[in-house]
């Protein structure tokens, strides 16, 4: 896989946990939003309404485009302090 | 300054720390210091908590805590701020948070604190699992919101 | 606990101090601490302020503070609460108040650190006096309201 | 003068320089307002509008009664914290 084509994508916490697995690793081979992205990785599985969405470190809404070398991850709402 | 720390610390030696790093020109300008210290309580919702588990989004955390420092300083007048937050394993009576702002005038630290620390609970990715008394553990599901009284 | 002290003291020993001294069953339940430190700048209104003398009322002071500590334990939810206030001669950068309160949850704690400070500077009899580079020391007139941004 | 009849009244920060003094003793002969005290007491100077009065260390109005054994104490306006 071409790094430069591809896309990381991240879970954490109950998803993960859900999931089974914390990070896919995607070839992107046409223009997708991040809606396309979790339809394509998680077909069976619609995204809990409550799930965040970031691309490269910010949060993102589900309509953003992708693109390739992208950093796009997946999580419940946060919890800290 | 940010930080994710892993270890067990004492919120009052860390602001002693940072506090005796500032100059004096710095120290000479502070009126007003407003401090706030998240704890693990034993309880949650009715239920014994025992340990906890605080998992994080390195890199993203940072970047989210470093945008609502710049927000607060946009929106406030400080002089310095100071956010440290515990991840990993944690048990009853250990700090989780420390928000800590310095400013010449009181409104300004109580209020970019308090921005401070709700914006954290609603942006910066952490996640608390609980381990409770006899079940199975689990996630916290959301934040509550914090400023009930307004 | 309210205490006047005459001497200069270190706000985070003193919450150190504390602390250790509470229980071990009143620690698991502190979900939130909030700590106001208010301290001496060396500039008030563009002059440049030597040294301050803090006069109080003893008698009545300790009954004023005992009166709002009474007022948000009715209004908020809280643990303890901690105050103390220095009185005599000070000088920049030395802690003139502190006010503690722990809770259970943030917003208790928060918003009753702030109703104690605005009641401390509006209830509390404490007088400064200003001792100004190169005139004489003066009365300080009013103190200004916290509130400004709400 | 007999302690039970008097009573005390104090001057703080400002006002204690203004006037020179920190406490008079005053014995009561017929009831009194702490206006009336005041008035009694520092007829040369009419009270700062911002003054206050507190009567046994709580904040009172300038038209409270004071009885025999008070404690009265005018001052300027706070400025601790």
């Amino acid at each position: 896989m071409n790094q430069q084509c591809g896309i990381v994508v991240k879970y954490f916490a109950s998803l993960k946990e859900k999931l089974g697995r914390s990070e896919d690793y995607f070839t992107l081979t046409r223009s997708m939003t991040v809606s396309d992205v979790w339809a394509q990785l998680n077909p069976e599985l619609t995204p809990p309404e409550q799930l965040k969405v970031a691309v490269n470190l910010d949060y993102v809404s589900w309509d953003w485009v992708v693109n390739p070398g992208d950093e796009v991850a997946f999580f419940p709402p946060v919890t800290g302090g | 300054m940010i930080t994710i720390v892993q270890e067990t610390f004492n919120p009052w030696d860390a602001l002693q720390t940072y506090q005796q790093q500032m100059e004096l020109r710095v120290l000479r300008t502070l009126g007003a210091t407003n401090v706030f210290v998240g704890s693990m309580r034993d309880f949650n919702q009715e239920v014994q908590v025992e340990r906890m588990v605080l998992e994080y989004y390195p890199g993203m955390t940072e970047k989210q805590l470093g945008m609502i420092t710049a927000q607060a300083n946009e929106q406030w007048s400080l002089i310095d701020s100071l956010i440290i937050h515990r991840v990993g394993e944690v048990f009853p009576t250990d700090v989780l948070v420390l928000v800590a702002v310095w400013s010449a005038h009181r409104a300004d630290a109580f209020e970019a604190c308090r921005f401070l620390m709700e914006a954290l609970k609603s942006q910066a990715p952490f996640w608390k699992k609980e381990c409770v008394a006899g079940q199975q553990a689990r996630w916290v599901a959301e934040n509550t919101v914090g400023y009930k009284h307004y």
